[in-house]
């Protein structure tokens, strides 16, 4: 029972990302590519969502593995021909080598996922604030030594040349192969345990569940969905800048994983979708747009006026997140007629209500300096 | 006459070269590469209407499509993609190579000639994009032959000996500072200190305090008009040293100027224009004055590279009989060799897509004002091989 | 002194109370027993107005609190000791005493209060410079009453005040609510240790499902299948 | 160089950071949020200076003040006061989105160019010169930081509304049980953090007069990782915290041999990272205070 | 501050021990000393024979070293069976197996129609319930309990008397059982340790216990139990 009805938790966010897809491949040049960005954020998200969601630890750092992943895929995919010419103090063996697009991802991936595992060792052992404020210093030290050692890569330069081979189908597979990966995580023993002390260190422990170890997991493989995501994110662009993957699009996934609501992977998919959109469409606003019979034309700027306010609305309306972080379960059957987008079925929408009014409510009990009280 | 002739701009050749001229603009309206992109557009608009006013390119008409990147590279690139599908026949980019790089990046693989207004660095062509980036170019001063008329300007002050400040967080000051540490060399200067700080880093102070602590005839500092110029020269004057400052384009404008008059003080900066009203070309105050009245004010002098850019398209064009093929204008483009523009002679070559051989504006701000004061030139660039 | 008429408190669409009614009278002491989940709790909150109320009345001498802000009801001489304690585990002990006194209506006597609880519950003398969450469970307990009771209140309510106490402390708890039901203090008192209370309250309710299923008398005390049966559901 | 002048200019470096951090972990200490939106409080600050940059200087200061308490009041009224019960990513993220929505509107405002805003900038000029060079604004600075840590401290510690703020912190509605008027309370704090925010940007456009979008933000987010080294549980702590990093920005970028330098903020980080592991609780809190679980 | 001193207390396998004392007699803070939550200043600590002083939490909880909390400590945003469920799991259990175990220990202490409330909204006792539930998911050898009938009601009482006995009988766990009910202290210890100041003030049977006057004067009081 809680098996199937788990499988089927998977069908909405698989779904919503066909969707995306398949939509974005219809569309014009410059709209594909808009779409691309969606799907390759919702792969970030996910990444994000994969460690933090479930450890609800926050990390400021996935972002370096995003770098590390793009500025890796996108340097091995520059024909090494031109690599002398453009990129002159390489160290030789990366200018000498070279691989395909495809075989790239892998690398992106790995690295990502190797670069988090041996950050983790030690950072996973941080809690709460110390591990935000940890993990953005990884997030810190990755773009410096990115943006200023050019024996590794273009150094403040912009890294050009990048093969441009990833359009919407191929950001969809990978927006899919990770909500897989995160989807398969959260089931699994290490998912659940992780779940559970995200809940309450003191009692997980008191169970057997050994928290470092969980966390070290979930950080690794979002360092490798986050690595592929950066490698999805090069071979879009076909090129690649520090600036591109540091503190901006660090605030910006956040944001789009607790707007979306960072308990489920159906918010992350969520947020990170509607997120996106809403970006695109005002700043098509800004260029003036028809909405129905309205006409909406906003100045220059004010697009990211009315996203920051809209996010922050979001979140004061509605703290748990537009899901509130919770899956959404389609029945398969049902499905005709329905969008993957749509609402939850009424008692998982009754219960996520928020119930402001719940004082002293269970739960919401203070800390204690105590470890046990 | 081409002026009532709204033809349809498709895709082919023919077509294309009966109806106007598309320029296709993927600019920055947005953030921070605003401040340079609009007054470059807005200038290169005011000529284009002339031009159009005066019978066009052969005819046709000079139209710009623009569109806003925002500084989001996904968005530089698909804004550049949807341009050249409309049929684009020239891309103008935002006036920073690394923000520019995915639109440049559609331009060039498009076979589109492309180009920048503003780019102040050497990258602007195959340094950066292999043999296809034989397609783009920036009529921006590249910064080695700023360094070298910094040098230039110092020398003929009589500055024998000099304090070098380098932002190393990008490549145009660091070239620019490099360019003129050699030059000025050659030139019988000495160099006295040679700092670095890399914006934001929060060592500016130091930098100050030892910059304070070594005599010199001058300070030269390469740097970019965010929070750390204007901290290092109230901190210089704080410190009660007098001593003259000097530095490139790239701290033109008086917006960033302390307002305490004995702060801003003795500085020189070299510029493509005077925006302070005294520039020595008319074409140039009438550029201005017409801006002015668009309400797209100028801040520094970099905007006239945009009218500039516009005259050396259309000078390519012209010398191509009209067509607009990409290739063929670049290879004219490379070949300018002192072309007369608004904002003086520029010059390109195999090695630098990026101009130089301009002659600069010497402007000096005394007690918080600035005025031109004369006219420098680098003679040759700096070349760093 | 408290008037609780046809109350109805639901938890999203979860009713937790429904239609209670119960008058306490002044200087009374009012017992409220029942099953885990009866919606006790929740009636006290709703009467301190942290619970919101869907319908039905609350009257405190006489004028109704609904709707009313939870500070200003404790201000004007309600005082709560919630479940689970809620004292303050980074601030002192003593302050945590403090912030008693924030909904005291006069500031006379307050020397006087501190000397009677800490006579009261030595603990919360003893250890005043350490942090709160430092004390044992039922130290914590200790101070919530004694905080609640620093406040002065006209009507006190009391959520299982008793939990986590030792025996002794239990019954020197329940003497000195005896004693300040005396000195005209309302009291309210909700609790798990059903014989007890009984024996302490001129009346005690049994709740049910968010219901008053019946109401017994210090004279049930003794009578353990009567008060087993109006646990379980039996009308009495 | 002398080591003496690198060890003052890390003091006055520091003395930046100090100053920011006093506010951001007054903020934290009452409402247990990290504010990153503090940063644009100081922003707008700035502006406000710039603007009123040719009024006479108290005028232009008690202007600033005006405008930063009104920004910081607004921001917890409309919307601070709605985030107090939810997980602290949201409240974290909440913040970055109100910092976000403002540097929107300095942005469409003013431009990314920035405006000049040396209100007080006599106090750039050096106190002491010669073999060392320590200038008025340091001082200053230091002296600033430490009364308005001494007032907090007196404040938050001393006062019954300072104990209130602190219940209301960690426990909101059993303060309200207690009869503590949280809301009123909580915006006090807000109004305090104001003040302070209004100091900072005065002192600190002394030394970066150019007040641009970004203004506010760079300084918080290195004062705010400071602060959670040095300790985020007491004031004291925090601010000490905001200064050490400060302080060693600045000696490790002298002790880095220039060709190194531009390495600096991965040699900062680095300590950093090697002090969290060491003293998850912080730097300087008391030994055993370490690993209280937040955020 | 010492909380406890010279404390020697042991439990063999199939014993139910109770652990009385007043507040504050550091009874939870040998819990937490047992079972890792604390580390002891000096003396140690043995799990069949192994010393144990020096391992982690984890370690002692995966071999067979279950406590229930004083106060909370549930994993809030989890339904009630998910908190038992994964309890099983840290253990080791396959996550069928999990499943099921968790729904029997639910049923047997009466939650069985809660299994799929979030623990959060949980009443105060059922709370209660749910942490034995979930300790007892872990397949203890050895259960410590902190307080299991604080907020029951009193007609629940027999009920969980019955759970601790068959804790000690079918699953021949020992278990240590703080309460400040004397009744199920009586009815369910073999043996019951009495602890004051920090110190072992008495030990003996419930009757011994009951009888002894310096536990009356010390814990008892004088008449309501
Ligand atoms: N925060 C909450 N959200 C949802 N439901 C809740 C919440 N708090 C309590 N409930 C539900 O409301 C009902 C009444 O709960 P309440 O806490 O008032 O019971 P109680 O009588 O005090 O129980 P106990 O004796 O165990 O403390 C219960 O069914 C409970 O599950
Ligand atoms: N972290 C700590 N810091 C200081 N004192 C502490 C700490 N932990 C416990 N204590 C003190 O140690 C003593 C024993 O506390 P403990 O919690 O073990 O008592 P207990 O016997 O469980 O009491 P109760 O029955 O009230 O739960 C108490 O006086 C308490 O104040
Ligand atoms: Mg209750
Ligand atoms: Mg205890």
């Amino acid at each position: 029972m809680t098996r199937r009805r788990g499988l089927t938790q998977f069908v909405a966010p698989a779904l919503l990302l066909i969707a995306v897809g398949i939509v974005g491949g219809l569309t014009s040049a410059g709209t594909q590519e808009d779409i691309t960005s969606v799907l390759i954020s919702a792969t970030m998200v996910i990444a994000l969502y994969v460690f933090i969601g479930n450890s609800g630890v926050i990390s400021f750092g996935q972002i370096s593995f995003v770098a590390l992943g793009a500025f890796a895929a996108g340097l091995m995919t520059i024909p090494s021909a031109v690599k002398p010419t453009v990129l002159p103090n390489l160290f030789p063996f990366l200018a000498d080598h070279s691989v395909g697009s495809f075989e790239s991802l892998f690398l992106a991936a790995g690295l990502g996922a190797l670069f988090a595992f041996l950050a983790g060792v030690p950072l996973m052992r941080l809690s709460g604030l110390a591990a935000g404020i940890a993990t953005f210093a990884v997030l810190e030290i990755t773009h410096n030594v990115l943006r200023f050692w050019d024996k590794i890569g273009p150094g403040a330069q912009t890294l050009a040349l990048v093969p441009e081979d990833v359009g919407p189908y191929e950001a969809m597979l990978g927006a899919l192969f990770a909500a897989t990966v995160a989807f398969l995580y959260q089931r699994s023993r290490s998912g659940r345990l992780l779940r559970a002390a995200r809940e309450d260190p003191a009692a997980a422990q008191a169970v057997g569940v050994n928290i470092h170890r969980h966390r070290l997991v979930a950080f690794t493989i979002s360092g490798a969905l986050a690595g592929l995501a950066g490698g999805l994110l090069v071979h879009q662009i076909g090129s690649i800048t520090t600036e591109q993957v540091y503190l901006e699009l660090t605030f910006l996934t956040l944001a789009m994983l607790v707007v979306g609501g960072m308990g489920s992977l159906w918010g992350a998919v969520v947020g990170a979708v509607l997120v996106s959109f809403l970006d695109i469409f005002l700043v098509d606003a800004e260029g003036g747009v028809g909405v129905g019979p309205l006409d909406v034309d906003l100045p220059s700027g004010a697009s990211l006026v009315i996203l920051g306010a809209l996010m922050a609305s979001m979140l004061i309306f509605r703290p748990a997140g537009i899901t509130g972080g919770r899956e959404l379960t389609l029945r398969l059957p049902r499905l005709g007629g329905r969008g993957p987008g749509e609402q939850p079925d009424e008692r998982e929408a009754a219960a996520d209500q928020p119930q402001p009014e719940q004082a002293l409510a269970p739960g919401t009990r203070s800390e204690t300096p105590r470890s046990e009280t | 006459g081409g002026d009532d002739d709204d033809g349809d701009s498709g895709d082919t050749t023919a077509a294309a070269e009966e109806g106007p001229i598309t320029i296709g603009a993927a600019v920055d309206q947005t953030d921070l590469m605003q401040f340079f992109d609009g007054p470059a557009l807005a200038a290169a608009q005011i000529e284009a209407e002339q031009i159009n006013a005066e019978g066009g390119v052969d005819g046709r008409d000079i139209e710009f499509e623009v569109e806003d990147t925002r500084l989001e590279p996904a968005r530089t690139k698909s804004v550049a993609e949807d341009m050249i599908a409309g049929g684009a026949d020239v891309l103008w980019v935002t006036c920073d190579v690394d923000w520019a790089t995915p639109s440049i990046q559609e331009g060039i693989n498009a076979g589109v000639l492309t180009v920048a207004p503003c780019i102040g660095t050497d990258q602007m062509g195959p340094k950066r994009f292999g043999d296809a980036g034989q397609l783009a170019y920036s009529f921006g001063n590249v910064a080695q032959d700023e360094g070298a008329a910094l040098a230039e300007l110092a020398s003929d002050k009589g500055w024998k000996s000099a304090n070098v400040v380098t932002d190393e967080s990008i490549a145009y000051t660091q070239n620019a500072c490099q360019a003129f540490k050699l030059r000025f060399e050659e030139l019988g200067g000495e160099i006295a200190s040679d700092e670095t700080f890399t914006e934001g880093d929060g060592t500016i102070n130091s930098v100050v305090n030892r910059v304070n602590g070594s005599d010199a005839d001058m300070i030269a500092i390469c740097a970019t008009t965010q929070e750390d110029l204007p901290a290092f020269v109230s901190g210089v004057r704080g410190g009660g040293n007098e001593t003259p400052i000097a530095g490139p384009w790239s701290i033109d404008g008086a917006f960033w100027l302390p307002k305490d008059p004995q702060v801003s003080n003795n500085i020189y900066v070299i510029t493509y224009a005077s925006i302070y009203g005294d520039d020595p070309n008319p074409d140039v105050r009438k550029l201005i004055a017409e801006m002015k009245k668009q309400g797209a004010e100028p801040a520094t002098g970099g905007f006239v590279t945009g009218a500039a850019a516009l005259q050396g398209i259309v000078e390519a064009i012209e010398e191509n009989g009209g067509s607009t093929d990409g290739e063929a204008l670049a290879s004219t483009v490379e070949g300018f060799d002192g072309l007369d523009t608004i904002s003086g002679s520029v010059s390109f070559s195999p090695d630098f897509h990026t101009a130089f051989g301009r002659e600069y504006r010497v402007i000096e701000i005394k007690n918080g004002e600035p005025r031109f004061t004369g006219l420098i030139k680098a003679g040759e660039p700096v070349s760093f091989d | 002194m408290l008037e609780i008429r046809d109350l109805e408190v639901r938890y999203g669409a979860v009713p937790a109370v429904r239609g209670l009614t119960i008058e306490v009278n002044e200087g009374e002491i009012v017992g409220l027993i029942g099953p885990n989940g009866a919606g006790k709790s929740t009636t006290l909150l709703a009467v301190m107005g942290a619970a919101r109320v869907r319908r039905g009345e609350i009257r405190v001498r006489g004028s109704s609190i609904v709707g009313a802000r939870t500070e200003d009801i404790a201000r004007s001489g309600v005082s709560l000791v919630p479940e689970g304690r809620h004292i303050f585990p980074h601030l002192t002990v003593d302050e945590n005493l403090r912030l008693g006194l924030v909904g005291r209506r006069d500031r006379d006597g307050v020397r006087a209060g501190l000397d009677w609880v800490h006579g009261l519950f030595p603990v919360v003398g003893e250890f005043r410079h350490r942090p709160a969450g430092a004390l044992s469970g039922g130290q914590q307990q200790q101070l919530a009453i004694a905080r609640s009771l620093l406040a002065d209140p006209e009507l006190l309510l009391l959520d299982e005040p008793s939990l986590g106490l030792a025996p002794s402390i239990v019954g020197d708890l329940w003497d000195t609510l005896g004693e300040i039901g005396q000195r005209g203090v309302t009291i309210l008192l909700v609790e798990q240790r059903a014989q007890i209370t009984i024996e302490l309250a001129a009346r005690t309710y049994v709740m049910h499902n968010g219901e008053i299923r019946t109401s017994l008398t210090p004279a049930d005390a003794g009578d353990t299948d009567r008060i087993a049966a109006a646990y379980f559901g039996a009308k009495a | 160089m002398n080591v003496l002048q690198t060890l003052i200019d890390g003091v006055a470096l520091g003395a930046v950071y100090a100053l920011v951090a006093v506010g951001l972990a007054l903020i934290f200490g009452v409402m247990r949020l990290i504010n990153f939106a503090h940063g644009e409080l100081i922003t707008a600050g700035g502006y406000t200076l710039a603007l009123a940059s040719a009024w006479p200087k108290a005028a232009a200061i008690a202007l600033t003040v005006v405008v930063c308490v009104v920004l910081a009041w607004a921001m917890e009224r409309i919307a601070f006061r709605r985030l107090r019960n939810v997980a602290p990513a949201t409240t974290l993220v909440a913040t970055f989105a109100v910092a976000f929505t403002l540097q929107a509107v300095w942005l469409i405002a003013f431009g990314p160019q920035g405006e000049s805003a040396d209100v007080l900038s006599g106090l750039n000029q050096t106190a002491v010169s010669g073999e060392l060079s320590i200038r008025w604004i340091t001082i200053v600075m230091l002296i600033t930081g430490g009364l308005l840590l001494a007032g907090t401290i007196l404040l938050l510690n001393r006062t019954t509304i300072g104990l209130q703020m602190r219940a209301a912190a960690t426990d909101f509605r059993a303060a309200r049980l207690l009869g503590v008027r949280a809301d009123t309370v909580i915006s006090v704090a807000f109004v305090i953090a104001g003040v302070m925010a209004a100091a900072v940007a005065v002192l600190l456009t002394v030394q970066r007069p150019l007040v641009t979008p970004t203004f506010g933000l760079q300084v918080t987010i290195l004062a705010l990782v400071g602060v959670v080294v040095g300790g985020m549980d007491r004031l004291w702590t925090a601010t000490l915290g905001g200064f050490a990093i400060g302080f060693a920005t600045s000696v490790l970028g002298e002790a880095l041999p220039s060709d190194q330098r531009v390495f600096l903020p991965s040699a900062v980080f680095l300590l950093v990272i090697v002090v969290l592991l060491l003293r998850p609780g912080g730097l300087f809190a008391p030994r055993g205070a370490g690993g209280v679980e937040r955020v | 501050m010492q909380a406890l001193e010279g404390v020697s207390l042991r439990v063999d396998r199939s014993e139910v021990v109770g652990l009385i004392g007043p507040n504050g007699a550091g009874k939870t803070t040998l819990v937490n000393l047992i079972t890792g939550f604390d580390v002891p200043d000096s003396g140690r600590i043995e799990l069949d024979g192994r010393e144990i002083t020096a391992w982690s939490a984890v370690r002692r909880a995966s071999s067979g070293l279950a406590r229930t909390f004083q106060h909370g400590h549930l994993f809030a945003g989890l339904s009630a069976i998910e908190n038992v469920e994964v309890a099983a799991l840290g253990v080791g259990a396959r996550s069928s197996h999990a499943h099921m175990r968790a729904r029997e220990l639910l049923e047997m202490l009466g939650l069985g129609d809660r299994a799929d409330h979030d623990a959060s909204m949980l009443p105060h006792g059922d709370e209660s319930k749910l942490g034995v539930a979930r300790a007892l998911a872990t397949d203890p050898r050895y259960l410590l309990m902190d307080e299991p009938a604080a907020g029951l009601s009193e007609p629940e009482l027999p009920a969980l008397v019955n759970v601790i006995r068959s804790v000690r009988d079918q699953h021949r766990a020992g278990v240590l059982l703080i309460d400040h009910n004397v009744t199920v202290i009586m009815e369910a210890c073999d043996r019951v340790v009495v602890l004051d100041g920090g110190r072992v003030l008495s030990e003996g049977t419930p009757e011994e216990i009951r009888a002894n006057p310096r536990v009356a004067a010390a814990y008892l009081g004088t008449v309501r139990a």
